[in-house]
């Protein structure tokens, strides 16, 4: 299996703070791989660092190989690392549909046309319904994204990346906020990306259910340094794991396996 | 949609032809004077428009290239020959000009956030007229000088023609820019700048393009503003003319290209009663007064501009917990 | 050496002032984010109001006082009328406060008439001491002096209490400051009336500075203050007080040794400082 | 005639013929540009008055000349370019003015002179004074009652030059003082001076200390001042004690509300324009009186008489033309003509179209009874004293 | 038991959109009253309306036993109700403490009782307590909005999905620090975690599309599968 995604002793720091820690991390092509840990732990950080939101004090990003600390995070974007956030993070003013559709736009690379009107590309409308469809919010294609409930505009921000469609996803807490109804469907969402099989996936997640079902290894991030990488069944029974992250919640799963 | 759409059109194609037919209809030339003067503002506002309605950015140094087109084509009717061929070179060379400096200025200024940049736009400004103020061998400085329009536009009524020609031409070109892919990009920028990029759009790039494009619509309209005056002096590369911008733009509606245009004619003709009436009613002497309560009453009864606030009421009438009438709609 | 000296105090003296016109600024601009183009035309007014007050009662401190009644008061009228409805908005404050300030410049020619008036400095300020060829000017010191006081007191109310957090905090999230209990209402009406009265106060220290008022000052004073609350770093009173320094030194030097350049010189400093510290010199912090 | 005057009269094909050429019209209309409101308000409503009471004198108060009923259209250029040509048309289309008077500021009246030439109409300047109005952009349908720049600089070298004298100068860095200065430092060298300093400021700058400080330094005998505009540096001049260090201050006299900012001044020598006692002469009797009489009190100021002059040379061109207002029959008749107005006789110069005319060599002095410096006369700067050189 | 909060038939408008349709609740003194319903439901109106921050058209909000329907939001709050916002509402350039000077209403001994228990509670406040509200991590921020709506000294306190981005082990600490406060302080929680939800509530009230369809005791729904299928997809 090729490595996709590497870095090697990343390292950043705020002030005295070190967030990132010396990270040295493998991701295998075509895998899914969860990131958990203690809030603050690193791990939104860890992200801003691979898609060039932010810049390592020390330290290397490579994607597919190449050194990515040269490229900013739009060329990072372009070359395939997409990334959604943690807060929502979407157009306020503009319509639902209007949302995704930029985000099609720059997966068909419609980036400079300005001479055509925007309807006669009706593949970018085509394709921004399907997304929505897939996330469940085709029923409010026309609504304004600001009048949006919370959940709702998690479901967007998902179909945002979606519709970048790139090699690697990074996902940071999609189903924050989103109703127990909902989970399943955006679960049943990353799921079909994943069973795809051509997408390496990236999640951040503190909703121990979903990682588990979904999850081909896990890491664990402990004040900006990896406590455990592992199988779930490995994480799990870590015991420093235990300590650091899950509390009572181990104890529960194991309850009920 | 489609058929609101071609309403919309079939209404702006009406009133084109009548304003093609008026000066063949009328002979005043105050009307004439005025509308041209009406129009050549409507091309300044919605070069503007295309920065703060589209774009997002307050510019407060837009007169800069109001002044480039005003310069360049009283320089070259003065210098060269008053011709038409003079006159169309003096536009593009303006144009050009116009083009290069908004670029080198975007680059410098637009990496700055929201106050800064504008402030900034305000020092490049102001340190381009003092030198063209310095610069006096070729401008005469504050004074200024006269210069000699083109036989043909000795005819107001021909110059009104070519002055809605440009307008006509202008708006359909930036109605096209905007209602394209990348328009629609320059309003993400607007609405979110930080999710733009993550997208993978180069937001700078975004950003210079629209300051380009309206710095080069502004040269076209300081380029007819000279030729109307068939004189040119520092009052182009005001703060005055920017704000003048400004508030057209606003009271017409940002973002919504024809509002500018309206904006435009509100200013100029309320400006032209209000002072009328001062002749007439002494308690209009201080006119002024008047003038600026119609500001304050516009944004009370149009929070979002006369075409922005229609186009939202439309909206909520038409098609409940739909897309509110706003910026980069399709629909005109 | 001499030259130096004047050159210094009186850059700094200008620079005082420029502090004092700005300092209001700092509060509405800077603090609340409200682009305030009539804050000229407050300016103007207390100019005006001191003027009058002074030829009434011949008194400079009474004549102070006015004006700051006059700030009280135009403060809480503009506040209530034109700035309320617009918070948050950039768009709409700009159109409102400009034809605003075309009303408050106009009702000026209309209360005082259209020309120019002289403003006189007190006796007990006018004139200057000569020490070898150092020439100080009486007025200017009172100004400096003034111009620390209100730093002094702003920054310590501002340091003390919570009002500046709390506007700091109300412009980012409204709704939020209101749900913890404060009635952000009243206090954004009260710091705008703060920054009306210190616009107020500007415009009557600036009049026997110049000695000469006319309605069209305000526009021209308000920019230099827009100029200095952004090169100091929105919202900071130390920057604002050191940007006003820094405008009032380099004209004084540049008028001296580059003179050719003294049209370009506020601007000059803006674009330097713009380009090189993209956040202004300050960035407020806690 | 070219092409545009056939063009006009297509256009107005089925009208009244056009009534320029003001033979069948029982009317001589005259289109008077102003800055009625704006920095420069006080200006055109000195104008205003002044052309007026010009009318009315200059026709005995009937109102008439040669017949025909004089008919005046004020308009506002609000001190912006594009609205006085759009309000110059107004009065040249709309209202089919005879003549254009005007404007307050400089920029204004360049823009609306090419308009004059178009139409063949007279336009009579005042109270503008840039040199290229009757300079560089001169054309012959332009003639000016308000003095020009030069000869304001003239008469200011008149009052103070001559040999040996070092003067420093102090001006505004754009055309207005530029001009000024480069003008005053002709005519005063001619008289034998030396031009020691030449101090550019900002003119809206609030401190002009720096500027002046270099003034003290360079030590002449007088420090000259062009100014204008309402932001002025008297103040700080009287600070920096300067006059106390045996440097006098020449300026020329501005009018009664900023004359009122000039007292740490008072007993300055420089020139003046006008101020109602000034000159002596029945003409500007009847001004101060009638102005009194009109405005409850108020004495005319310093454009007043300029708008009358303005007024009185028009009716006496009609005079002349017995009421023919034909704009080319026109120039032959006021080239040349001298007429009388409050300030003595002006004449226009053939070459220019400059009136050449009285100025005022004054002293600021306190007066009892009036709150600002007085201007009191120290000798008439006649018209050929003060005559600018032909720049056209 | 005291009924502390009443939510009587309420409507709510945002801008032309009828919102809330119809809700009904009421919360006693000492007690965790949980708000449930799908994305979208109206849980966050609910909430905003008692606030006066979307005001009711119609119907009427009492606390303790006083109209606030048509109170301003200050007034409102001033009378002892705290509010953790969705959005946790942080004011990003002010520091973690200056955020919670701001939501003190008096630096008495009591407050700063209460400050010290919250930063127990969230220590990782502490650690960054000069740093920038903004610069918080998500669950950082979660903690500070929780922690500054604690230190107002409220009788009632409206929590807006708090475990939301929260590590377990947190969540944890955070119905312990709730079951802990219901002593002095009455809760209203809207929660999509069911667990968190079904641990820690005494009663629930179900919405949907902006109306309350069911209410009652949280010991009957934990039982009642066919309500948890229908309206809340699990069971
Ligand atoms: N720009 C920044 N400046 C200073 N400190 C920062 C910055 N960004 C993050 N931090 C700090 O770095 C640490 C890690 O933050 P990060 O957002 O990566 O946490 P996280 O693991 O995503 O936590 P959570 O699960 O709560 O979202 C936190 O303590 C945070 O305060
Ligand atoms: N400003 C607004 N304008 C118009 N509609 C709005 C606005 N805010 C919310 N809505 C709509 O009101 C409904 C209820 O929203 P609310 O935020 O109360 O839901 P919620 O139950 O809190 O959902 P979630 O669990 O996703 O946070 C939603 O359909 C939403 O689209
Ligand atoms: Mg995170
Ligand atoms: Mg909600």
């Amino acid at each position: 299996m090729t490595t996709i995604l590497k870095t090697e002793n990343l390292t950043i720091r705020f002030g005295g703070h070190i967030a990132v820690d010396h990270i040295n991390f493998e991701m295998p092509e075509n895998q899914f791989k969860s990131i958990i840990g203690p809030n603050g732990a690193g791990k939104t950080t860890f992200f801003n660092l691979i898609s060039g939101e932010l810049k390592p004090t020390e330290g290397k990003v490579y994607f597919k190989d190449e050194d990515m600390i040269r490229f900013s995070s739009v060329d990072r974007t372009r070359k395939g690392l997409g990334r959604s956030f943690q807060i929502t993070n979407v157009f306020p003013n503009l319509s639902v549909l209007e949302n995704v559709r930029i985000a099609v736009q720059s997966k068909e690379k419609i980036r400079y046309q300005m001479i055509r009107h925007i309807s006669k590309y009706t593949s970018l409308s085509q394709k921004a319904e399907e997304l929505l469809g897939l996330v469940r919010l085709y029923s409010k294609k026309h609504v304004i994204a600001s009048q949006l409930s919370h959940g709702e505009k998690r479901k967007l921000e998902i179909a945002m990346l979606l519709a970048l469609d790139t090699e690697v996803l990074l996902l940071d807490e999609p189903t924050a906020g989103m109703s127990l109804e909902e989970v399943p469907a955006i679960l049943e969402v990353i799921r079909r990306i994943k069973e795809q099989g051509n997408k390496t996936i990236l999640l951040i997640e503190h909703k121990m259910d979903m990682i588990l079902d979904l999850s081909d290894s896990i890491m664990v991030l402990f004040n900006g340094k990896v406590l455990a990488d592992g199988t779930p069944i490995e994480i799990m029974q870590n015991e420093m794991v235990q300590n650091a992250y899950l509390g009572g919640l181990y104890d529960e799963h194991i309850a009920k396996s | 949609m489609t058929t609101k759409y071609q309403w919309n059109n079939i209404f702006l194609t009406i009133i084109v032809i009548v304003l093609f037919i008026f000066p063949f209809v009328t002979d005043s030339r105050t009307w004439t004077i005025l509308l041209t003067q009406i129009f050549i503002f409507s091309i300044l506002a919605m070069s503007y428009d295309i920065l703060l309605g589209y774009t997002g950015i307050v510019s407060f140094g837009h007169a800069m290239f109001f002044g480039i087109g005003a310069y360049t084509t009283g320089v070259m009717l003065d210098r060269v020959e008053p011709t038409i061929g003079v006159f169309i070179l003096s536009i593009v060379t303006g144009m050009i000009i116009a083009g290069i400096i908004s670029f080198i200025v975007g680059l410098l200024t637009l990496r700055l956030k929201s106050h800064f940049y504008a402030m900034l736009t305000l020092a490049l400004s102001g340190l381009f007229l003092v030198l063209t103020e310095k610069w006096r061998s070729l401008t005469s400085g504050n004074d200024g000088f006269t210069f000699r329009a083109p036989e043909v536009f000795k005819d107001r009524a021909v110059f009104y023609l070519v002055v809605l020609v440009c307008l006509v031409v202008t708006y359909i070109l930036l109605r096209r820019f905007v209602q394209s892919p990348l328009g629609h990009i320059l309003v993400a920028v607007r609405e979110n700048e930080q999710r733009t990029k993550s997208l993978g759009f180069k937001v700078l790039h975004y950003k210079v393009i629209a300051s380009v494009v309206a710095g080069v619509v502004a040269s076209l309209a300081g380029a007819l503003y000279a030729i109307s005056l068939r004189f040119v002096n520092t009052s182009v590369l005001t703060m005055d003319i920017t704000l003048d911008a400004l508030l057209m733009t606003i009271i017409g509606g940002v973002g919504t290209l024809i509002g500018p245009i309206i904006g435009a004619g509100v200013i100029e003709l309320s400006q032209h009663y209000l002072s009328g009436l001062a002749k007439e009613y002494p308690i209009f002497e201080r006119w002024i007064i008047f003038f600026g309560i119609l500001y304050i009453l516009v944004v009370i009864f149009f929070p979002a501009g006369i075409v922005g606030t229609i186009r939202q009421a439309y909206y909520k009438r038409k098609k409940p917990h739909v897309v509110e009438g706003r910026s980069n709609s399709e629909d005109l | 050496m001499e030259l130096l000296m004047n050159l210094t105090i009186n850059g700094l003296a200008t620079g005082m002032l420029i502090f004092l016109l700005a300092a209001g600024l700092t509060l509405i601009f800077g603090l609340m984010d409200v682009l305030n183009f009539a804050h000229g035309g407050l300016f103007a007014w207390g100019a005006f109001s001191s003027v009058w007050f002074y030829s009434l009662t011949e008194s400079f401190v009474l004549a102070i006082l006015g004006a700051i009644l006059t700030g009280i008061i135009l403060g809480f009228i503009t506040e209530k009328l034109i700035i309320k409805p617009v918070y948050g908005n950039h768009v709409q404050q700009i159109l409102i406060t400009l034809g605003f300030m075309l009303v408050l410049t106009e009702m000026l020619k209309v209360v005082f008439g259209p020309n120019q008036i002289a403003a006189k400095t007190p006796a007990y300020f006018a004139g200057s001491w000569e020490i070898g060829d150092v020439i100080i000017i009486k007025y200017r010191v009172f100004i400096i002096v003034v111009g620390f006081l209100v730093f002094g007191i702003v920054q310590y109310i501002l340091k003390k209490t919570k009002v500046g957090l709390i506007v700091r905090a109300g412009v980012m999230n409204k709704e939020m400051v209101q749900t913890l209990g404060i009635n952000i209402n009243n206090v954004f009406l009260y710091v705008f009336i703060a920054g009306a009265v210190l616009a107020s106060l500007g415009g009557a220290l600036m009049a026997p500075y110049s000695g000469v008022i006319y309605a069209e000052m305000g526009m021209e004073f308000a920019i230099l203050g827009f100029i200095v609350v952004v090169i100091g770093g929105m919202g900071s009173f130390p920057g604002s007080l050191l940007a006003a320094i820094l405008v009032g030194l380099t004209g004084s030097y540049m008028a001296y040794y580059v003179p050719s350049l003294s049209l370009a010189v506020n601007m000059l400093i803006m674009a330097i400082v713009l380009i090189f510290r993209p956040q202004g010199l300050f960035r407020v912090k806690g | 005639t070219n092409s545009d005057t056939t063009e006009d009269t297509k256009d107005n094909e089925g009208k009244v013929p056009v009534s320029g050429t003001g033979e069948e019209g029982g009317t001589i209309k005259i289109g008077v540009l102003a800055s009625l409101t704006g920095a420069l308000e006080s200006y055109g409503k000195q104008t205003q008055r002044g052309f007026d009471l010009g009318i009315e004198f200059a026709t005995d108060g009937t109102m008439e000349v040669a017949g025909k009923k004089i008919e005046i259209v004020y308009e506002d250029t609000e001190t912006k370019p594009e609205v006085a040509v759009q309000k110059a048309t107004k009065l040249l289309e709309d209202d089919e003015v005879d003549f254009l008077v005007g404007s307050s500021s400089s920029g204004d009246t360049l823009a609306v002179l090419p308009l004059a030439e178009e139409y063949e109409t007279i336009m009579v300047v005042e109270p503008a004074v840039a040199d290229s109005i009757t300079g560089a952009e001169f054309n012959p349908y332009i003639f000016r009652t308000s003095r020009n720049s030069s000869q304001d600089a003239v008469a200011g070298a008149a009052a103070i030059a001559k040999s040996g004298v070092k003067i420093a100068t102090f001006a505004p860095d754009y055309s207005f003082g530029l001009d000024g200065v480069a003008a005053f430092k002709k005519a005063a060298e001619k008289l034998g001076a030396e031009i020691v300093l030449e101090e550019y400021a900002d003119p809206a700058a609030t401190d002009f200390t720096s500027n002046l400080q270099k003034v003290i330094q360079a030590k002449p005998d007088y420090l000259f001042v062009v100014w204008a505009g309402a932001n002025s540096p008297w103040n700080q001049i009287a600070d920096l004690k300067i006059q106390e260090k045996g440097i006098k201050i020449s300026t020329g006299a501005p009018d009664i509300p900023a004359l009122s900012t000039m007292e740490p001044l008072v007993g300055m020598e420089g020139f003046s324009v006008y101020y109602h006692t000034l000159p002596d002469n029945n003409v500007n009797d009847w001004l101060v009186e009638k102005h009194k009489e009109k405005f409850n009190g108020e004495v005319p100021d310093l454009f007043t008489p300029g708008g009358m002059s303005a007024a009185i040379s028009i009716i006496e061109a009609l005079k002349k033309s017995e009421g023919n207002a034909d704009g080319n029959e026109l120039i032959g008749i006021m080239e040349g003509m001298s007429f009388d107005t409050p300030k003595g006789t002006m004449t226009f110069r053939e070459d220019d179209h400059q009136a050449l005319q009285t100025l005022y060599s004054i002293k600021l002095e306190k007066q009892e009874g009036i709150d600002y410096p007085v201007p009191v006369l120290i000798r008439e700067l006649s018209p050929e004293e003060t005559e600018p050189p032909i720049q056209n | 038991m005291s009924t502390l909060l009443k939510v009587e038939d309420v409507h709510t408008y945002i801008g032309q959109y009828h919102i809330l349709q119809g809700v009904n609740f009421q919360a006693n003194e000492g007690e965790v009253s949980v708000l449930l319903g799908r994305n979208g439901a109206g849980k966050t109106t609910t909430l905003k309306t008692i606030l006066g921050l979307t005001p009711a058209t119609k119907g009427r909000v009492a606390f303790k036993g006083q109209e606030i329907t048509k109170k301003q939001t200050h007034v409102i709050a001033n009378n002892g109700i705290g509010y953790v916002p969705e959005d946790q509402g942080i004011f990003a350039t002010l520091t973690v403490e200056e955020n919670m000077k701001v939501a003190m209403r008096t630096e008495d001994e009591k407050t700063i009782g209460k400050q010290d228990y919250v930063l127990d509670l969230f220590p990782d406040l502490k650690i960054f307590w000069k740093k920038d509200g903004g610069l918080l991590s998500g669950g950082q921020k979660q903690m500070l909005a929780m922690a500054r709506a604690f230190v107002g000294n409220n009788q009632l306190l409206l929590i807006d999905e708090p475990s939301k981005g929260l590590a377990p082990i947190v969540i944890e600490k955070v119905m312990e620090a709730i079951i802990d406060m219901k002593k002095h302080t009455t809760i209203v929680l809207v929660e999509q975690n069911f667990m968190m939800a079904s641990r820690i509530g005494d009663t629930y009230t179900l919405l949907d599309d902006g109306e309350t369809v069911q209410s009652g005791l949280m010991q009957d729904l934990i039982q009642d599968e066919q309500i948890k299928r229908k309206y809340l997809g699990i069971g």
